[in-house]
């Protein structure tokens, strides 16, 4: 089971467009001992306004590779103790509008428990320690 | 004068802190000749910089994209990064 | 904030494709009070084996409008629960083949924390509470 | 003969339940006279049905789509069915 397993984490210029950077291949290229029932999608979306004050986008910043560094580290950390097949992970860089999506996480796993598991587990990580800052872009100054 | 004996740190700054501080990179002279900790680096930051003294103590240092623990000693001539807050997501 | 939510439940002949059924569109309506910030896809995927046996595909039945109505009744219960904005279910009825999608759920929410929250507590219970039924196509009886 | 006055239970069946009990409509005669609850109707199910008999006590039924309790009376000019054990997802 270990090591048997599919990580990836890239970063976007600007908004990740739905159906972004897909691993479904490389999954089935893992063959029929880690075959895959359940795939998790979350996106992230920019909301229209923080702390109450409207916005218009959000400028993110990475620091590569160190982000990526990161990014990879908690995925494999998440791989193994949940047994996922799969945590492929797409950030933006740059500005992205209000509404649209600036990550996306997708896990595939055997069953949902571990899929599910593996996901919130990885966003709460990926908050605490990958190296990506935003700045809001407020409405007005833009 | 300078202490021509002092090291200098290049911290780079990021997101929210290279805001406020209104830069990308930070110059800091090190202790003469001593060695320079994680913890230590912070606490100068934080002296050196009053747009980041808010921040700082809840930052980590990373040098050559690893963070470091505070008791760790930094490397002046490595890539010295100030990893605010997170809020990626 | 009750009441104001997008649910749908539908039942899809064969397979279910990526991207079907999205209701982007109607969570938008619901206006900036109930903007989106988490959109989460789960997707149940037939796997090629069930208790050691090789399938080729799985056989689902519903009993509509029973399976509609109580996949409604569910995604109400959480939707008020959880908070969150839309709760939008695609299931298959009839053949779909192995690793194909079968069941799609798409929750949408101001944040993740209720958004994973709701997606488990729903497959959970449509899986003792919806009437849907599986019945295995196995390898070389097809 | 059959007892004119014994009602019939047309009870649909679903999934694994049809296939194991090789139709999808079980006919079953109900008490004479007397009303049937939903948990009277499982054990019917199980004496009638041996096909069944392992999965009816675990089943639940439902008239014009709707989940009884065992102690509802089953309303035999509704519409009837065995809701086994669901395989959804």
């Amino acid at each position: 089971m270990s090591g048997a397993g599919v990580i990836s984490f890239e970063l976007v210029d600007g908004p990740i467009e739905a159906g972004q950077g897909r691993v479904a291949a490389s999954v089935d290229a893992l063959g029929e001992a880690n075959e895959v029932g359940a795939v998790l999608e979350f996106c992230g979306v920019v909301r229209r306004s923080e702390r109450g004050r409207a916005l218009v986008a959000l400028d993110y910043e990475a620091y590569p590779p160190m982000t990526q560094n990161e990014g990879v580290r908690i995925a494999q950390d998440i791989l193994e103790e949940t047994g996922v097949r799969a945590i492929e992970v797409l950030h933006s860089v740059g500005r992205v509008p209000v509404g649209a999506c600036s990550f996306l996480l997708r896990v595939q796993s055997a069953h949902r428990a571990e899929g599910l598991r593996a996901a919130s587990a990885y966003i709460e990580r990926m908050k605490q320690e990958v190296p990506l800052w935003k700045l809001p872009v407020w409405a007005g100054d833009a | 004068m300078a202490d021509p004996h002092a090291v200098m740190f290049e911290v780079r700054l990021f997101g929210p802190q290279a805001q406020l501080a209104g830069r990308r990179v930070l110059e800091l002279d090190g202790p003469a000749g001593g060695a320079v900790t994680a913890g230590q680096l912070l606490e100068r930051i934080a002296e050196a910089c009053p747009a980041l003294a808010a921040s700082a103590p809840a930052s980590r240092v990373a040098v050559d994209h690893r963070v470091l623990a505070p008791e760790d000693v930094v490397d002046p001539a490595a890539e010295v990064a100030l990893i605010g807050l997170i809020s990626g997501g």
